[in-house]
């Protein structure tokens, strides 16, 4: 028999939806635990070997504390293969929406105080290509069943996953909704990454980009369209920044041009 | 070509003939919109007045969006053999039975797609002359009139249905439906058939100028209205999924977990996608929104006459209707002649 | 409706092929010899120099590659691979005895009865001398079916250049005038390899009768149109400067559209376009 | 002196450890330690717009985010003053019982009886319970099922809105859940007598108090806005900084409560304690069966009221769909009004969960939230002094007592990610 891949899940700072997305596989775990060698994966189970060099490191959540920070470089350190999981180690997701406005600090005083805290030094949520390097990217708030599995597999034969090319727009267009946008609703379909089947948009409810922006994301045309459908600037470009996570700060300069 | 009469009031019996043959599919209300549905009760079978733009066009049926095409283990390849059942699709525009046909030809063209054969002889489509509304422009596309590519074909002539035979299935449906399709037709058929048609032709309202756009789309191909075009769109590709001329595909392999056994899909793909002509060494041929868009309205616009004698266009206004920005072959095309 | 049409063979379905052999031709670029497996032994699969096949790998997929060997050697057929992603990663961790998966031939081919009896220029440029080996070896293994046979060659550098030792070899033949050339550096082979573009080779190709020529061409990109500002000196008519073109191809046979230019698709109209082509349809080069 | 150290808890969400210091017999110090970097979330909502806040306030906590969604929503919706229509209202519930079923099952199956039957995760169990995890597992799928098809999603779906939903589910989804349900529930009645059956160990017990949700009519269920606590106390909801003091500490990234001065305990034991004599069917039968003395006193009785409420859902859910089937899907609604505060209290899956928002010209100008964690954490700390301390009198070594105490922490179900957003901010 073939030697299974060796595989670490790996949190930070999140939801840990994207482990959860990976336990709601109920059909598949069974196959996942046969398939893979499972050597760390906290949310699930309570034998981990931190130690262990592993073929494939699954990263989920974003990076806040040094602490943190020093873990990850371990993990790059065993790992063959560090895969960014979701959209918090992805682009920092929620987070990381005011990332780069520099108010950070004010905003944890205000929450804290002035209260030294001794299990780690925080500091304001980035994602984790900030720290490694990272071989491939999963992304998805949480990452989607299918193209969650599919990306396992392929990580399992060695492969690179697949990452989705084309914006959210397609797969709506699969399940032939209506378009929002063109009916005058702040969707940001064709923004934002796709692999998630669309369930926004055919709930009736706009996409609110939270898988992360596409490389081709055309911001300003979208703003502008918005803008003429009678939205406010300031109101387009926050609802830009709230899954934007640090994609979106290069951007966010020539989005104030425009307006 | 046989022409025989459906009365109105026999129009809610033709679901049960219909189903005789296969799954009915007709066009059914999503949002202001409407989707081509399977449907199971005869009251969903309605024959609108005027044509029915569904948000995907009939390609669905023919290619559908995602599909496997092969399974696979480390030793072989084999096709994906599932049995596809009859349809049959009511209340086709004239239009989309157009398109239908262009597709046919071009899957038959050099290389045969039997993927596509096959399920395009188990489609039986039932078309519908209707009124356009204000977004329609194939009478300036010579689509509003079609010959073939049809299985039945309906005119509303007021109190009864004027009903070509196009194919020996139509026949077959006509036959098997002897009760409510009747032989003899009106006396005043003919002269209600100019009508209507008369009536369709004064009823457009859309009307872009399509007289020469072949060559203004190389003249123009250095316009600057494209960059213009290219910074607006948004490359959601929307426009090529509606199109139902649009046929642009990707091929990717998925393994099952666990299993030797894979799946090869084969899913449609957009021509307004980065990556549509990057190849190694990461050069793009079309690494810009304006040099992607030029392709496709040379697509629907121009190139398709080279291979088939028309262009590829039929005018059904499904990107009028879709595209959010505005970018549609009648503001291209007003935009060419301006 | 009904409708005639050849439902042989499946299109998409790819036959197993076995590894016989491999060798690397330079860092990134392997050279495969492939034989069907014994039960598609029987299947005609005959091409012509300059067509392409798709390779495809379990659960990796598939992509397009030039055929490098020639048809007068039945049996065998040969790639030569530069890994740059994916599936070509995959495909240089191929062991001796593999499978893969191979459909085609697709392409049009070089016009071989055309060029029967002409005098024959070919320039290739870095990874472009792969589907030119089988156009080279064609003729060379029917030398006396055609009349003087050019071969410029210019890759990046000495380790980047295809079958180095061969053409190093051939130099001295008579029966092919042959000239190399580097980008940069051709440490240890100041005689045999020169420096500089490959354009500048054109300085060697002299007494070109141009009736009775014809040039062809591949390689990167972004080399065609100084190949051929530089052959259109030599008074060559339009149509006899052939162009072997790259473009992303998933289908092969004119269906998934993304290699279309204009109305034609390089893997049925091309990849072998000629010069006339180029000045016909916009986006060729 | 003997330290016992949990770097990492296992098979909870999100990154926490326990540190404890015992020198003899007596306890120097116990500390839960919240290890997961705050994300200042309710800050980030200040300035956005209250359909913004409910689509990301959920991202606080993947297994809750059902909990969170409902809590802003009804927060939000007493500000923006929304009309409560019945469609939404029971749709919501269906969509919460959801999460409740997906939620409890993978705690009661996959987290914490590996513990009990001595695996290290449910997937190793396989071998000797092949139907008990099968049958778990399908219905922790039953559970996500419901949310994907009412939310859109199983996690952070964003179907629910202030005003209702942008698509209700279809007849054929409502009668496919109500089938599944009835069909499910043979299957948990045994395995709440396989939970029931469990050995509990007695060696952390002391009284505490314990506080939920009081639903109106004397009902159980898993809103309203009032709180009530087992010592009798019945409050609103919008007076719940009143009662629950915060305070934030060293050693954790997530803020703690007391009641009254003095820790206490929210989550599935919290609520049958306080409201579970109010249940029926088959759920009653079984919290009559098994209803105890210790209930009072021991908090890893948690699964089995976990179970028992997994009962009770199944038993609403045809209730539930019966009455959706009957009722129409109304118009969406708009919002009459711009400014004020409003508050949101549910139960999540593991306790009370609270949104608190204020708005000015549509605009969040104040936003508290508090998980269910973040008021356990010191009955945590307090039940884990306990256990240490007579583990270590009876002579258990460092990693044996670890290994109850990380017991005691996996009981409390803690959503480590959810507590780390225990923050309150106030701009003006
Ligand atoms: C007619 C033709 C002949 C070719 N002959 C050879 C040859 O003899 N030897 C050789 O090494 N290469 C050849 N290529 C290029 C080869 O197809 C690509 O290098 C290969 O597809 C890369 O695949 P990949 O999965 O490793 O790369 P990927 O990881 O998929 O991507 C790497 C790069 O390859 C591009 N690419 C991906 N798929 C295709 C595709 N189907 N067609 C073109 N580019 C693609 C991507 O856009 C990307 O820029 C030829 C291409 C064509 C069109
Ligand atoms: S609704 Fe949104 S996601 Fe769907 S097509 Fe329109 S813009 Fe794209
Ligand atoms: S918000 Fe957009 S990206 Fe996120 S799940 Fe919905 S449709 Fe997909
Ligand atoms: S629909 Fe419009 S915006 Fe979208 S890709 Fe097509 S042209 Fe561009």
């Amino acid at each position: 028999m073939k030697k299974r891949p060796t595989i670490g899940i790996y949190g930070f700072t999140g939801c840990a939806g994207c482990q959860l997305a990976l336990l709601d596989c109920e059909d598949e775990l069974l196959d996942i635990f046969s398939a893979l060698d499972i050597k760390v994966f906290y949310e699930a189970m309570s034998n981990n070997d931190d130690n262990a060099l592993v073929d494939i490191a699954l990263v989920e959540g974003s990076i806040n504390t040094n602490k943190q920070t020093q873990e990850l470089k371990e993990i790059r350190e065993k790992a063959k293969v560090l895969v960014a999981f979701g959209s918090c180690s992805n682009h920092g997701c929620v987070q990381a929406m005011a990332l780069g406005d520099g108010e950070w600090e004010q905003r944890f005083k205000q929450v804290y105080g002035d209260m030294k805290f001794t299990v780690a030094i925080p500091r304001e949520a980035q994602p984790i290509h900030k720290f490694v390097k990272v071989d491939a990217y999963i992304p998805g708030c949480p990452p989607a069943k299918p193209q969650m599995l599919r990306a396992l597999t392929q990580l399992m034969h060695g492969n690179q996953p697949t990452y989705t090319n084309s914006p959210v727009c397609l797969e709506c267009m699969f399940r032939e909704n209506e378009c929002l946008l063109y009916n005058g609703k702040l969707c940001l379909g064709p923004l934002t990454i796709g692999g998630c089947t669309a369930p926004c948009p055919s709930h009736n409810i706009p996409c609110i980009g939270c898988w992360g922006i596409i490389d081709e994301a055309n911001h300003i045309s979208e703003l502008k369209l918005l803008k003429e459908k009678g939205f406010k600037a300031e109101d387009i470009i926050r609802r830009f920044r709230i899954f934007g996570g640090s994609d979106i700060v290069e951007k966010i300069q020539k989005l104030l041009e425009v307006i | 070509m046989r022409a025989l009469k459906l009365a109105k009031k026999d129009e809610k019996k033709l679901f049960s003939v219909l189903e005789k043959f296969g799954e009915v599919w007709s066009p059914m209300p999503k949002g202001k919109r409407f989707s081509y549905e399977k449907i199971e009760d005869p009251e969903d079978l309605v024959l609108h007045e005027e044509c029915i733009r569904t948000i995907l066009p009939v390609k669905k049926f023919l290619m559908p969006p995602d599909f496997n095409i092969l399974s696979f283990t480390p030793q072989k390849f084999t096709i994906n053999n599932e049995e596809i059942p009859f349809k049959i699709v009511v209340s086709v525009p004239a239009c989309e039975i157009h398109a239908v046909n262009i597709l046919t030809k071009f899957y038959t063209t050099d290389y045969v797609d039997n993927y596509y054969m096959k399920r395009r002889e188990k489609l039986i489509i039932i078309g519908k002359s209707g009124l356009p509304d204000e977004h329609c422009f194939c009478h300036k596309t010579n689509t509003s009139i079609v010959e073939e590519g049809y299985d039945l074909f309906f005119f509303d002539l007021g109190d009864y249905y004027l009903v070509w035979v196009g194919s020996e299935i139509g026949d077959d449906i006509v036959r098997k439906g002897s009760d409510i399709f009747d032989e003899n037709l009106p006396k005043d058929v003919s002269q209600k058939f100019v009508e209507f048609r008369k009536q369709k032709n004064k009823s457009y309202k859309n009307n872009p100028d399509m007289e020469g756009v072949t060559d203004l789309m190389e003249l123009m191909y250095d316009a600057e209205f494209w960059d213009e075009f290219g910074d607006k769109c948004l490359s959601c590709g929307q426009c090529t999924m509606a199109c139902p001329t649009c046929t642009c595909f990707n091929i990717i392999d998925d393994l099952e977990l666990n299993k030797e056994l894979g799946h090869r899909r084969r899913y449609w793909d957009s021509c307004q996608f980065k990556d549509y002509s990057l190849v190694a060494g990461q050069h793009n041929f079309r690494g810009s929104k304006a040099e992607r868009l030029k392709l496709w309205y040379t697509h629907k616009l121009k190139a398709f006459i080279g291979h088939f004698g028309s262009p590829s266009c039929v005018g059904c206004g499904r990107c009028i209707i879709t595209c959010p920005v505005d970018i549609n072959v009648p503001t291209v095309v007003e935009k060419l002649k301006s | 409706m009904k409708y005639e049409y050849n439902k042989e063979p499946e299109l998409y379905t790819p036959i197993m092929m076995r590894v016989i052999s491999k060798r690397d031709l330079t860092p990134d670029v392997r050279f495969f010899q492939l034989v069907p497996k014994e039960e598609f032994k029987h299947l005609d699969m005959d091409y012509k120099p300059g067509q392409f096949m798709m390779l495809s790998l379990f659960g990796t997929g598939e992509a397009p590659f030039s055929i490098s060997s020639s048809p007068t050697r039945k049996g065998i057929f040969e790639f030569a691979i530069r890994e740059t992603g994916k599936l070509t990663n995959k495909i240089f961790e191929l062991k001796d005895g593999d499978m893969l998966g191979l459909r085609g031939p697709f392409g049009n081919g070089f016009p071989i009865e055309r060029m029967l009896g002409k005098d024959i220029i070919i320039v290739a440029g870095g990874l472009g001398a792969a589907p030119l080996r089988s156009l080279l070896l064609y003729i060379m293994d029917n030398r006396e079916l055609f009349g003087r046979l050019i071969y410029l060659y210019g890759a990046k550098n000495v380790d980047d250049m295809l079958y180095k030792p061969d053409f190093v070899e051939m130099l001295d033949s008579e029966q092919i005038e042959l000239f190399l050339t580097v980008d940069k550096g051709n440490e240890g082979y100041e005689d045999s390899i020169e420096e500089g573009k490959v354009t500048h080779l054109f300085k060697y190709v002299n007494d070109i009768d141009p009736a009775n020529t014809i040039a062809c061409v591949c390689g990167p990109p972004g080399m065609y149109k100084f190949v051929v500002t530089e052959i259109l000196k030599y008074n060559l008519e339009k149509d006899k400067i052939l162009l072997n073109l790259e473009r992303r191809m998933k289908c092969g046979c004119g269906k998934c559209g993304h290699c279309i230019i204009d109305y034609r698709y390089t893997c049925i109209d091309g990849p072998v376009f000629t010069y006339w082509d180029v000045i016909h349809m916009r986006e060729l080069i | 002196m003997k330290k016992v150290i949990v770097d990492h808890l296992a098979r909870v969400e999100g990154d926490g450890g326990i540190y404890v210091e015992l020198d003899g017999d007596e306890l120097k110090k116990v500390q839960v330690n919240i290890f997961e970097g705050p994300r200042l979330i309710e800050a980030l909502a200040i300035g956005k717009l209250p359909e913004e806040v409910i689509s990301f306030t959920p991202r606080i906590c993947a297994i809750c985010t059902v909990s969170h969604k409902n809590a802003a929503i009804r927060a939000f919706e007493r500000i923006l003053k929304y009309d409560e229509n019945k469609k939404t209202y029971f749709t919501r519930e269906l969509m919460h019982l959801g999460e409740m079923i997906e939620s409890h099952s993978l705690h009661v199956f996959a987290l914490a009886l590996p513990d009990y039957l001595g695996y290290p995760n449910v997937i190793a169990m396989v071998d000797k319970y092949a139907d008990v995890v099968k049958q778990a597992l399908a219905l922790k799928k039953f559970g996500n099922k419901i949310m994907q098809i009412i939310n859109g999603k199983y996690i952070h779906g964003e179907n629910a809105i202030a005003g209702g939903f942008g698509k209700f589910p279809s007849k054929s989804e409502l009668l496919e859940i109500k089938k599944e349900a009835e069909e499910s529930l043979a299957f948990m009645l045994s395995a709440t007598d396989i939970v029931g059956g469990l050995e509990i160990p007695d060696h952390l017990e002391e009284e505490t108090v314990f506080a939920c949700c009081n639903p109106a009519d004397n009902k159980f269920g898993f809103w309203s806005d009032e709180l009530i606590f087992s010592d009798g106390t019945i409050l609103p909801s919008v007076k719940y900084k009143e009662n629950l003091i915060e305070r934030v500490v060293p050693h954790s990234f997530a803020k703690r409560s007391l009641y009254k001065g003095k820790p206490f305990t929210v989550g599935a034991l919290a609520r049958l304690n306080c409201i579970g004599n109010r249940l029926k069917g088959e759920a009653r039968k079984y919290y009559k069966k098994y209803k105890n003395e210790r209930w009072l006193k021991n908090p890893i009785f948690n699964n089995l009221a976990q179970a028992i409420e997994i009962i009770y859902c199944l038993e609403r859910i045809p209730e539930l769909a019966d009455i959706l089937l009957k009722l129409p899907d109304p118009e969406l609604e708009k919002p009459k009004r711009k400014k004020g505060r409003g508050v949101g209290t549910v139960e999540a899956p593991r306790g009370l969960l609270v949104h608190d928002y204020s708005c000015e010209a549509g605009y969040v100008t104040d936003a508290n939230i508090i998980t269910p964690t973040a008021y356990n954490l010191d009955d945590m700390e307090k039940y884990i002094g306990n256990a240490a301390l007579n583990l270590n009198k009876q002579g258990k070594n460092e990693s044996q007592i670890a290994f109850e105490l990380e017991k005691i922490a996996r009981a409390y179900d803690p959503c480590i990610s959810c507590a780390t957003h225990l923050v309150h901010v106030n701009k003006k």
